[in-house]
C-alpha cells in the first residue's frame, strides 16, 4: 500500500455515520455494565471505609461481624499474605487494603462478604477499628513545606534535590534556551500564580465487579474497567496469582474518562470470593466511588511570559505542583510537557513537583496534567494580549508550533494540525460575532500526545462469508462501530457483514488498556492489518483454486481477482465464496495482527467560548461554545465530535464549579453528585464542533486519537473569557460564583 | 424496620405516637437519602400517600389547602393554585430534577426543616399555615413555627402535618421566591428569598412579607426588610434599602456551598430582584422596570 | 427478617415481589426482577440514571421504596419498546449518536418520553431543563437534546 | 554515536550534559548504553521512559531503528487517561 494512501483513497466506510453495532442493547436496557450480571449462590461484598485522612490502625476487631447470620466472609488487609515484590504493585495492594495505617478519608479497611446488601452493610457497623488519629495534610503547598505531615518517609525519587520535604516524591525539568535572557527582550512580562482544584472524572457508572476465586487458583472476573488485561495483571500481581489462572471479562463499561485505568477494588472482590468459597458482588457506591477512587490532582502553578509589543514570546517559565494523593506517582510531569507544546519558543523552561497528600491516589483524568499545564500558560498569554492590545488568535498564531518546531518539551514535530485549527478559528462566525454588555470571548490552545501501545486483534471469517472480529478493548464511546467500520472498508464488504466483539483475556492475548486516545489509532491499525492479513490467505485460497500463483490475485470489492489479463480469465471469488470452500482449501481463515502500536500522532485544539458573568452574583453562563481540532481522519464523525463535545463539557464543568472540597478534618466534603456539580442539561449550550482532518502519517488511514485533547484547552478558555467579561483576571478553579463576586469586588 | 400504610390520618396518628422511632414518610426525597446513608435507623416508616385527605389540593375559603402527600409536580399543574401563588408554587417546582418534583412534597420539604428548603420562604411569605393532627386532634400553626432548628421541628410526639394551607390572596397582591444555586438546577439554595407583597390604590406597598433562607439555622422572617417596602412604590431607593437589610439580617455560615460575604450580598440582590417580580405580578411598576 | 409482600404492574404486566422495608424499588428492579436497565449512578436522586414512571409520573426508583410499588403501575425502559419495534425516541438516539458510553441512556430515554407525552413541542430550553436530573458525563448533552428535539418534531408530523 | 538530549532534572544526574553520547542502533542499545554509561540514570530508567525518535514517541520497541543524525530525546514514561 501505498504510504499516502489516506490522501488518494476513496473511502467507502470510513467518514460516514452509520448506526452503532451495540446500539439497540443500549438503548432498551439490555446492554450488560459493571454492576448488571449475577451469580448463582453469589454474595454482596461491601468495604469499610476509614473516616480519618490519616490514622494509625491499631487493631481491627471483626468478631462481631463473622459472627453474624448471613455472613460468610470478612477480609482485612491480614487475609493478603502475598506481599508482592515490586513498590508499584505494594502501593495499589496497600490502596486496595490499608495496612498499617489509613492515608486518607475513604481508605479501604475491612470489607465482607454476605447473602444480602442490607446484611453486608450491618455487617460493616459490627466491625471495630481502634485508630490512632495522625495529623494531616490534604493542600499540595502545604504538604511541600518542611515539617508537614509526612505521608510515607522514604519514597523520595533521586530527582528531587535535597531540603525539600519528604511528600515532594519527583520532580522534573523540561525546556531548552535560556528564559532569562528572553525576558530582557521582552516589552512586558506577566508573572502570575494559579490554582486548580482537584475534580473528578465522574463516570455515571460506579465500579463493579463480580468475582469467583477457588482453592485451585483459578478465577473469574466480571468488571466495568478501562482494560481488563491490565486488571488481570494487577489482581495477580496483588495476589500471586497465575495470571493465566484469572480469566477477566470487560462488561459494557459506563464512562472512565482514565478513572477505569487503575485497580481500586478486584482484589478485594477476589479476596472475598476465595475466603467464602463463593461467587462475590462488589459495587461501590457513589460515596465511595468520590472517596476512595482517584479524582486528578489538584495543582499550584506559577506562569512568567514575556512578549514583544508585536507579540512574540520571547521567554517562558512554568513551575507546577501537582498533588500525587496517599501514593507515589503523579503527572506534574505531564503538566510540565504539555504547558508550552503549542508554541515554537527559543526560550522555555518548565518543572514540576510530585507531591504526597492525605488524598486518594489521583488517578488518570483525560489527557492527564494537560489541562493544568495549559491553563496557566494559555490565561498569562491571553493577559498579555489584553495589556498590548493584541489578537489572541492572531498572537497564538505568530508563536504557533508547527512543521520542524522543537517542542517545548525536546522532539522536533512533524506535520501537526495547531495552525489549521488557529486558521479554522478566525475565520468562523463565532470569532466575528457580536458580544452584550458583561460578555466575554476567551479563546486557548491545547496540546495532547496521544497514545498507541500493545495490541492485538483478531478476524475470523465464518464459513458464511461473515465477519466475527475480536478487540480486547473495552468500548467506552464508540469505537466497536469504528473498529467494525474499518474492517468492512479493508475487506470490502457492508458493514453488517462484520460483528466486533471484546473478548476476555483468555482469548485473545494483552492489550494496553483503552487510553491515551489510543483505540481508535491502535486498535485500528491492528484492525486494519488483520483485515490485510485475512485478505492474504483468501488470495491464496483463491489462487489455489483458480491454479494461479497468489500474487496474481488482487482484492477489491470484498472479492478476490484476477489481477491481470495475464493472470487468467477467472469470474471474481466473493469472501462468501472463498468462506464456503475454506475446508476444501486449507481450513479455517483467520486474520490477526498483534504489535506494540508505538509513534502516535499528537493532536491540538483550539477552544472559542463565550460567557456572561453575572456582576451581582458571580454566576457564569456559557452561552456559546466552539471546538476545533484535529482528527487526522474521523472514522466515524458523529463519536469523533462526540469526543469534541464532552472533552469541553468535562473542561466546563473544572472550570467552574467542580472541585474537591476538604474540611480542615481532612475529611471530603461533597462526596456525591449533589455537591459536586458536574455540568446538567441546563447549564450547556450546544457545542459546535469542528473536525479538522490533518492526516497521521503513521496510521494507513490517518487517523489520530481523539478522546482527550478536547479537554485540554476548556479550562483556559473559560478562564479567559469570565476574566475578559469581568474586567478582572482570575486566576483560581473552579471559578465558582462565590470567587467570582469577590474577584470582582475586590477590584 | 416495618412499613406501614395507614389510610386515615387517626391511624397515622395512632402508629406515631405507639412510636417514637417511626418516621413519615412523604416524598421520601430527604428521607430515603437519609436512610441509605445510615444517618437515621427508624423503627418503622409510615408512608402517608395511601391517606385520600393527604393527597389532593382543594379550594378552602378563597385559598388553597395542599395535602401533605402531594409532589410539587401536581401544584405546577394545578393553573388555579399557580395563578395565585406563583412563588410558591415555583418555589416548590425549584426542588431538584423533574424526578424530584415528581415527589417531593411541601410538607416534607418543611418537616425536613433544613434552612435552605426552597418553599419555606416563599410560604412563610405567603403566611401559610400548616395543619397538624396530632394525639390531641388538630390545630394549625404558622409554617414559621415549624422548623426550629437544622433538622428540629415543633411537631409533638405522635404529630405529623397533614396538610400545608395557603390564604386567600389578597387583591393587588403578588409573591415571588428566587434562589441562587451555582448550576442552573439540581443544587441546593445558597441563598434563598421569597417574598409577598400588597398594594394599595396608590400602587404603594400597603403589605410585604419578605422571608429569608440559607442564611441562618432556620429561614429568617424578617420584619426588618419588610418595612423597607412599606409605604413605597418598590422605587430604586426602596429596592436598595431592601437589599441593604436583607443582607445586615443575613447571619449566614461558610460552607461547601458558598462563604458568608457572598451568602450576605447575594441575598440582598435576590431580596430586590424577587421584590421586582411580586410588585410586577401585584400589578404595580417597579423603579427602572418597564 | 420479615419480607413485604408486593403486587404491582410493571410495564403492562401484574408482577409480585417480596422485599425488606428499606430496599428501594430500583433494589427490588435490579436484583429481585433482574431488570437490570435501570441503573444505579448515586442512589440519591441526582443522576437519574434509575429513572422510571410510576402511575404517570417520572421519579427516581432509588427514591422510591419498593413497597410503595403496592398497586401502582410502574413503566421502566425494560418496557418501552414494543417487541422489536423501537420507540421513536430510541429510534433517534441511535440515528443521532446520541449516546456514548450508555450508562444515562435509559434514564434519559424514560425522561424524555415522559417530557413528549406532556409536552409534545417542548422548547430547547424546556428539554434541557427537563433533564436536568439525568446527569450524562460522556456527550455534553448536545446530541441528546438534537435526538429529543428531532423526535419530538417528527412525532408532531406523524400526528 | 547517537547524540540523546536528556530532561532537566536527569541531565543533573548525568553530570550536569543536557546532551549525552551514546554508540547505539536501535532503542535496546541505546537503553542499556544509557545505564552502562550513566548508572545514575538507572532508577529512571527502570521506572520506565518514553524516546522521542525523530518526532515520533516509543515506549518499548526494542528493534526501533536509530540513525547517527537521528533526534533522540529521552522523555518521562507517558501515561493517558
Amino acid at each position: 500500500m501505498p504510504k499516502d494512501e489516506y490522501t488518494s483513497r476513496d473511502f467507502k466506510v470510513v467518514g460516514t455515520r452509520p448506526i452503532r453495532p451495540d446500539g439497540i442493547e443500549k438503548v432498551t436496557g439490555k446492554a450488560r455494565y459493571g454492576a448488571d450480571i449475577s451469580a448463582p449462590g453469589m454474595l454482596w461484598g461491601a468495604i469499610l471505609r476509614s473516616p480519618h485522612a490519616h490514622a494509625r490502625i491499631k487493631g481491627i476487631d471483626t468478631s462481631k461481624a463473622r459472627a453474624m447470620k448471613g455472613v460468610k466472609a470478612v477480609i482485612t488487609r491480614a487475609d493478603f499474605t502475598h506481599q508482592p515484590e515490586d513498590s508499584g504493585m505494594a502501593d495499589i495492594l496497600d490502596n486496595c487494603m490499608a495496612g498499617d495505617k489509613a492515608r486518607y478519608d475513604g481508605h479501604a479497611v475491612a470489607a465482607v462478604a454476605a447473602t444480602s446488601k442490607s446484611i453486608a452493610r450491618a455487617a460493616l457497623a459490627a466491625i471495630e477499628v481502634d485508630y490512632e488519629v495522625l495529623p494531616h495534610v490534604t493542600d499540595v503547598d502545604e504538604a511541600m513545606k518542611t515539617g508537614a505531615p509526612v505521608v510515607e518517609p522514604g519514597r523520595q525519587q533521586e530527582s528531587v534535590p535535597e531540603g525539600y520535604c519528604e511528600n515532594v516524591t519527583g520532580r522534573s525539568q523540561y525546556g531548552h534556551g535560556d528564559p532569562e535572557s528572553g525576558f530582557e527582550q521582552a516589552d512586558l512580562i506577566v508573572e502570575r500564580s494559579f490554582k486548580t482544584a482537584a475534580t473528578h472524572q465522574g463516570y455515571i457508572e460506579p465500579h463493579a465487579c463480580l468475582a469467583t476465586l477457588d482453592s485451585d487458583g483459578q478465577g473469574d472476573l466480571w468488571v466495568c474497567t478501562q482494560g481488563h488485561y491490565m486488571v488481570r495483571n494487577v489482581c495477580a500481581g496483588v495476589l500471586g496469582l497465575d495470571a493465566g489462572q484469572l480469566r477477566v471479562t470487560a462488561s459494557e463499561i459506563g464512562g472512565g474518562f482514565g478513572g477505569k485505568t487503575h485497580v481500586w477494588m478486584e482484589p478485594t472482590a477476589l479476596m472475598l470470593a476465595r475466603k467464602s468459597g463463593k461467587p462475590v458482588k462488589l459495587v461501590l457506591s457513589r460515596d465511595e466511588v468520590f472517596r476512595a477512587t482517584g479524582p486528578t490532582a489538584s495543582s499550584s502553578v506559577d506562569v512568567k511570559i514575556g512578549m514583544t509589543s508585536e507579540g512574540k514570546i520571547t521567554g517562558a517559565t512554568a513551575t507546577y505542583r501537582l498533588q500525587a494523593g496517599a501514593y507515589p506517582g503523579g503527572i506534574a510531569f505531564l503538566s510540565a510537557m504539555c504547558g508550552f507544546a503549542p508554541y515554537d519558543l527559543e526560550n522555555v523552561r518548565t518543572e514540576g513537583f510530585e507531591v504526597m497528600t492525605n488524598r486518594p491516589k489521583a488517578a488518570a483524568y483525560r489527557a492527564p496534567g494537560a489541562p493544568m499545564g495549559a491553563y496557566p500558560v494559555e490565561s498569562v498569554i491571553d493577559e498579555l494580549c489584553q495589556k498590548l492590545d493584541l489578537d489572541p488568535l492572531e498572537t497564538r498564531l505568530k508563536n504557533a508550533a508547527r512543521e520542524g518546531t522543537r517542542s517545548s518539551y525536546g522532539p522536533t514535530y512533524p506535520a501537526i494540525g495547531l495552525e489549521a485549527t488557529l486558521e479554522a478559528a478566525k475565520s468562523h462566525p463565532h470569532w466575528s460575532a457580536p458580544l452584550g454588555e458583561n460578555q466575554g470571548r476567551g479563546v486557548a490552545c491545547g496540546f495532547w500526545f496521544n497514545f498507541g501501545g500493545d495490541t492485538c486483534v483478531s478476524l475470523m471469517v465464518n464459513p458464511d462469508g461473515t465477519v466475527s472480529l475480536s478487540e480486547g478493548n473495552p468500548d467506552i464511546g464508540g469505537s466497536r462501530a469504528s473498529m467494525t467500520m474499518m474492517a468492512a472498508e479493508e475487506l470490502g464488504v457492508p458493514l453488517d457483514q462484520v460483528r466486533t466483539i471484546i473478548a476476555d483475556t483468555a482469548s485473545l492475548g494483552q492489550n494496553e488498556v483503552t487510553d491515551g486516545s489510543r483505540v481508535t489509532f491502535a486498535v485500528g491499525l491492528a484492525t486494519i492489518k488483520a483485515a490485510r492479513h485475512a485478505i492474504e490467505i483468501m488470495k491464496e485460497r483463491a489462487a489455489m483454486t483458480w491454479g494461479i500463483d497468489p500474487e496474481a490475485v488482487d482484492w477489491r470489492d470484498g472479492a478476490a481477482h484476477p489481477a491481470g489479463p495475464n493472470a487468467g480469465k477467472f469470474p471474481p471469488m466473493t469472501i462468501k465464496e472463498i468462506a464456503a470452500i475454506a475446508s476444501n482449501t486449507g481450513g479455517p481463515i483467520a486474520g490477526h495482527h498483534e504489535v506494540n502500536a508505538e509513534g502516535a500522532g499528537v493532536s491540538f485544539a483550539t477552544h472559542m467560548v463565550d460567557t456572561e458573568v453575572d456582576p451581582e452574583t458571580g454566576a457564569v453562563k456559557v452561552l456559546r461554545y466552539t471546538v476545533f481540532q484535529d482528527a487526522g481522519k474521523a472514522v466515524h464523525p458523529d463519536y469523533v465530535e462526540g469526543q469534541f463535545q464532552g472533552g469541553a463539557a468535562q473542561g466546563i464543568g473544572w472550570a467552574i464549579n467542580e472541585e474537591y472540597i476538604y474540611g480542615d478534618d481532612g475529611r471530603l466534603q461533597n462526596a456525591g453528585f449533589l455537591d459536586y456539580r458536574i455540568p446538567v442539561a441546563s447549564d450547556l449550550p450546544m457545542i459546535e464542533p469542528v473536525i479538522l482532518e490533518i492526516p497521521n502519517p503513521g496510521h494507513p488511514y490517518g487517523v489520530r486519537g481523539v478522546g482527550e485533547t478536547s479537554i485540554v484547552p476548556p479550562l483556559a478558555a473559560i478562564a479567559n473569557s469570565v476574566s475578559r467579561a469581568a474586567g478582572v483576571r482570575l486566576t483560581s478553579l473552579p471559578m465558582s460564583p462565590p470567587r467570582v463576586l469577590a474577584a470582582l469586588k475586590a477590584q | 424496620m416495618r412499613f406501614e400504610t395507614p389510610t386515615s390520618v387517626d391511624q397515622a396518628v395512632a402508629l406515631l405516637a405507639a412510636d417514637p422511632e417511626a418516621r413519615v414518610l412523604a416524598g421520601g426525597t430527604d428521607l430515603l437519602v437519609r436512610l441509605r446513608a445510615g444517618q437515621i435507623a427508624p423503627s418503622a416508616i409510615i408512608d402517608i400517600k395511601r391517606i385520600r385527605e393527604m393527597t389532593v389540593i382543594s379550594q378552602e375559603d378563597g385559598g388553597w389547602r395542599i395535602g401533605a402527600a402531594v409532589p410539587s409536580a401536581e401544584m405546577n399543574e394545578h393553573a388555579a393554585l399557580k395563578a395565585d401563588w406563583p412563588g410558591v408554587v415555583e418555589s416548590a417546582d425549584l426542588i431538584g430534577s423533574t424526578q424530584i418534583q415528581g415527589r417531593a412534597t411541601l410538607a416534607g420539604n418543611l418537616c425536613n426543616a433544613s434552612p435552605a428548603a426552597d418553599s419555606v420562604p416563599a410560604m412563610m411569605a405567603a403566611r401559610a399555615t400548616a395543619r397538624i393532627a396530632g394525639p390531641d386532634g388538630t390545630r394549625d400553626v404558622a409554617v414559621e413555627g415549624i422548623p426550629t432548628g437544622v433538622g428540629k421541628t415543633s411537631l409533638e410526639k405522635g404529630e405529623l402535618v397533614t396538610s400545608i394551607f395557603l390564604p386567600a390572596k389578597p387583591a393587588h397582591s403578588g409573591d415571588a421566591y428566587l434562589r441562587f444555586i451555582p448550576r442552573t438546577e439540581m443544587d441546593i439554595a445558597v441563598v434563598g428569598c421569597g417574598i409577598s407583597l400588597t398594594l394599595d390604590d396608590q400602587g404603594k406597598i400597603s403589605d410585604a412579607r419578605v422571608a429569608l433562607g440559607a442564611v441562618a439555622p432556620t429561614v429568617i422572617l424578617s420584619q426588618s426588610c419588610a418595612d423597607t417596602l412599606i409605604g413605597t412604590a418598590g422605587d430604586d431607593a426602596a429596592l436598595d434599602a431592601l437589599a441593604a437589610a436583607a443582607s445586615a439580617e443575613a447571619k449566614p455560615i461558610d460552607d461547601k456551598r458558598g462563604t458568608i460575604a457572598f451568602r450576605k450580598d447575594v441575598v440582598g440582590v435576590l431580596a430586590k430582584r424577587a421584590a421586582k417580580i411580586a410588585i410586577t405580578r401585584a400589578g404595580g411598576k417597579t423603579g427602572g422596570e418597564t | 427478617m420479615s419480607r413485604i409482600h408486593v403486587t404491582t404492574t410493571i410495564n403492562g404486566d401484574e408482577t409480585e415481589y417480596l422485599c425488606e422495608a428499606g430496599e428501594t424499588l430500583l433494589d427490588v428492579l435490579r436484583d429481585h426482577l433482574d431488570m437490570t436497565g435501570s441503573k444505579e449512578g448515586c442512589g440519591t436522586g441526582d443522576c437519574g440514571a434509575c429513572s422510571v414512571v410510576v402511575d404517570g409520573r417520572l421519579v427516581c426508583s432509588c427514591l422510591m421504596l419498593a413497597a410503595e410499588a403496592e398497586g401502582r403501575a410502574v413503566d421502566t425502559i425494560e418496557g418501552m419498546a414494543q417487541g422489536n419495534q423501537l420507540h421513536p425516541l430510541q429510534q433517534k438516539f441511535l440515528e443521532h449518536a446520541a449516546l456514548q458510553c450508555g450508562i444515562c441512556t435509559p434514564g434519559i430515554l424514560v425522561a424524555a418520553k415522559n417530557l413528549l407525552e406532556r409536552n409534545p413541542n417542548p422548547s430547547e430550553e424546556e428539554v434541557r431543563y427537563w433533564l436536568a436530573g439525568n446527569l450524562c458525563r460522556c456527550t455534553g448533552y448536545d446530541k441528546i437534546i438534537r435526538a429529543v428535539m428531532d423526535t419530538a418534531a417528527d412525532l408532531r408530523g406523524a400526528a | 554515536m547517537v547524540a540523546v538530549r536528556l530532561w532537566g532534572s536527569l541531565a543533573e544526574l548525568a553530570d550536569g550534559q543536557q546532551t549525552v553520547e551514546i554508540k547505539a542502533a536501535n532503542l535496546r542499545q541505546l537503553l542499556d548504553g544509557l545505564a552502562r554509561d550513566y548508572p545514575a540514570l538507572k532508577p529512571q530508567l527502570e521506572r520506565g521512559v518514553s524516546v522521542s525518535i525523530d518526532g515520533k514517541i516509543y515506549n518499548d520497541t526494542w528493534a526501533t531503528p536509530i540513525e547517527e543524525d537521528s533526534e533522540v530525546v529521552l522523555l518521562n514514561r507517558l501515561v493517558g487517561g
